[in-house]
């Protein structure tokens, strides 16, 4: 019983996270300038990045592979989170302007 | 499933080079490198080769596109169109290709246990290994033991290359080339939230490299691996806080001693297996027992490989960001 | 199905011949180590692509009694050993390919192959 | 089920790709690679448990570490080139 509501959860985790990220990839291919496209990936990224290490946890159970999975989902968020700032930043510095409002040309 | 995965994979790396041919500007080249390093490491994970997929990580990711980036930045950004026609090398290229290719068809398909290739040596080291060697890690024992002299000639070639590049742009700076930049420490250096995070990342950084060093032996990682992440926790510093402040940490001068006791380490090793009375590289002479001989020589030959791979990889850095400075 | 089977070495000589003609086409020399680099990794894809054996593992011993499986097919570590030493020494090399192409442009201002032949002939 | 997410992964390296090919900006080239950076790990750690030896999580573990490296040397390229250019129109 235990096993299986694991399972579920597991599915559910996976199942999610795969949702987010691909809204994530369409995201970052469709949207027409470059801040769009960032809070696409960086909004999506980290809870796909959650949703699925986590899922894969729960597969593992108590032993060493989800102490590394753990540090895994660390590493990543720090990094991704302060990449993707650093990248706004360095951005808005060079002068880069958000678009505002809606543009005709596509 | 794998194949798919491993096709799919080849697929996104074929059209990931193509527009690496395409393209003109030279930083959107490097970028491209940088997704097709990663996707070649994703290739080694699907084929078993979690060490080689491990090498990768560690130099494609950061170390090769910092070199190539810091080339660029003291040459030009982009390329101008040749002057002649390439239709000849597109020809050259298309003939050569259709030649290999057809060489392949006698080359047994993907994935044959019975292949050639793995009914010579591969064997020995398969059932062997973890009795004569010890190590579970099969790649390190090869890499160590059996093939010893292979990755003591490696070593030395990275370390001629690490002294071909200090002649070429030399590592020491020039007064007058320095004093400029002090005025104008990086802005990366103001940067809150990245030096916090960075002073965070380097001491993990750094003790993962000693975890993939010492850990090498039972599961992937190993000398050339663990020397690439150390380097890289310190190129992380000196990209932060400035080159300057990374010299006071671990001074040119130092690492060339390291670079060549690396070396010397491995040669040493060698020569006290003779001096033992055995052949060079024979570590089963260095201890009582053969295999605590072997766990030994292992453990000190890892060290100096790391070592001096370390002390190379930086040692590059170090000569590419000087130049930087010098033309500046 | 056969084309699965060479599929992978097919991939590896497209890539080795994308790499060769940015290395014959290209004036630019940073471009053309960019090009030696992709022929490099289409020989590493070459040499792991014939190492690997179909539902084998990695030749890392499979600890018996963590994972009580059936019997272990390992992949060839013989190649694993090869290319994980060419890969740094390749970085090593490309390293000093760049360092040659610093010292070029500091020398004739270029690092088009056209002009610095140009600039020769004329020296 | 880890198939199905590698594939899922698979689909959006795919776009990643696109964007990092098309991307009119550097910026939007440097986040695709991010981003791509990102999905490998992942990949990488799902690859494991699909073949059954989740012991080779440190590769995804170098990855998450030392990503952050190439992001950062290409900000301060981008740094660089700023100053070059500022130079330039002071001259």
């Amino acid at each position: 019983m235990l096993a299986n509501t694991l399972d579920i959860i597991t599915v559910l985790c996976l199942v999610l996270g795969c949702f987010l990220g691909i809204t994530g990839g369409i995201g970052i291919y469709r949207l027409p300038d470059f801040f769009t496209r960032l809070h696409a990936s960086s909004v999506t990224d980290s809870a796909c990045a959650f949703l699925i290490l986590f899922a894969l946890m729960l597969q593992s159970g108590f032993t060493l592979v989800t102490v590394k999975l753990c540090f895994v989902l660390f590493f990543l968020i720090l990094s991704s989170t302060t990449a993707t700032h650093a990248l706004a930043k360095a951005a808005i510095q060079r002068g880069f302007q958000p678009l505002l409002g809606r543009e005709d040309k596509r | 499933m794998e194949t798919v995965i491993n096709i799919v994979l080849l697929t996104f790396l074929c059209i990931t080079a193509l527009a690496i041919v395409q393209i003109r500007k030279l930083f959107c080249a490097i970028m491209l490198m940088g997704i097709f390093s990663l996707l070649s490491a994703c290739l080694f994970v699907t084929m078993d080769a979690v060490d080689v997929a491990f090498t990768e990580a560690a130099v494609g990711s950061g170390i090769s596109t910092i070199l190539l980036l810091g080339a660029m930045t003291l040459t030009s950004i982009d390329e101008k169109r040749p002057s002649y026609q390439s239709l000849i090398a597109i020809l050259v290229v298309v003939v050569t290709g259709a030649i290999l290719v057809y060489g392949t068809m006698d080359i047994p398909p993907f994935g044959t246990p019975d292949a050639p290739i793995h009914r010579h040596v591969a064997l020995r080291y398969i059932q062997q290994s973890p009795i004569e060697v010890g190590p579970p890690n099969m790649v390190t024992s090869v890499l160590a033991s059996y093939r010893g002299y292979d990755t003591l000639g490696e070593t030395a070639v990275i370390f001629t290359a690490g002294i071909a590049l200090v002649a070429l742009l030399g590592t020491y700076r020039r007064k007058t080339g320095s004093a400029p930049q002090k005025d104008k420490p990086s802005t990366l250096n103001d940067h809150l939230v990245l030096s916090i995070v960075s002073k965070m990342f380097i001491p993990l950084i750094l003790l993962f490299g000693l975890y993939v060093q010492f850990h090498g032996d039972y599961g992937p990682g190993g000398g050339f691996q663990a020397g690439v992440i150390f380097a890289s926790g310190i190129i992380l510093y000196a990209l932060i806080f400035g080159v300057d402040k990374a010299m006071r940490v671990i001074s040119p001068s130092a690492l060339r001693l390291l670079s060549a006791a690396g070396l010397l380490l491995f040669g040493g090793v060698g020569l006290m297996c003779i001096i033992n009375g055995g052949n060079f590289l024979d570590y089963n002479t260095l201890a009582q027992r053969p295999i605590d001989g072997q766990h030994l020589g292992i453990f000190l030959i890892e060290l100096g490989v790391g070592i001096t791979v370390f002390a190379i990889m930086v040692m590059m850095f170090y000569a590419f960001s000087n130049r930087k400075g010098r033309s500046a | 199905m056969s084309w699965i089977g060479h599929y992978n070495y097919w991939a590896a000589i497209v890539l080795m011949m994308l790499g060769f003609y940015v290395v014959i086409s290209r004036g630019n020399l940073i471009k053309k180590l960019i090009g030696l680099n992709i022929f490099s990794t289409s020989v590493f894809l070459l040499y792991i692509s014939m190492g690997k054996i179909k539902d084998a593992t990695a030749p890392i011993l499979v600890d018996s009694t963590l994972a009580p499986t059936t019997v272990q097919v390992y992949s060839n570590p013989l190649p694993h050993v090869l290319i994980l030493t060419a890969i740094v020494v390749g970085v090593a090399t490309t390293a000093v390919g760049l360092a040659l192409t610093v010292r070029i442009h500091e020398r004739y201002g270029t690092i088009e192959e056209d002009e610095i032949r140009a600039k020769d002939d004329s020296l | 089920m880890y198939a199905a997410t590698a594939l899922a992964i698979l689909v959006v390296m795919g776009l990643a790709i696109i964007r990092a090919i098309l991307g009119p900006t550097a910026f939007d080239r440097l986040l695709a690679v991010n981003m791509f950076g990102t999905k490998t790990v992942l990949l990488i750690a799902v690859i494991g448990f699909l073949t059954g030896r989740p012991d080779f999580l440190d590769i995804a573990l170098v990855y998450a570490l030392v990503n952050f490296l190439s992001t950062i040397a290409v900000l301060r390229f981008f740094e660089g080139q700023g100053r070059k250019t500022f130079t330039h129109t002071e001259e």
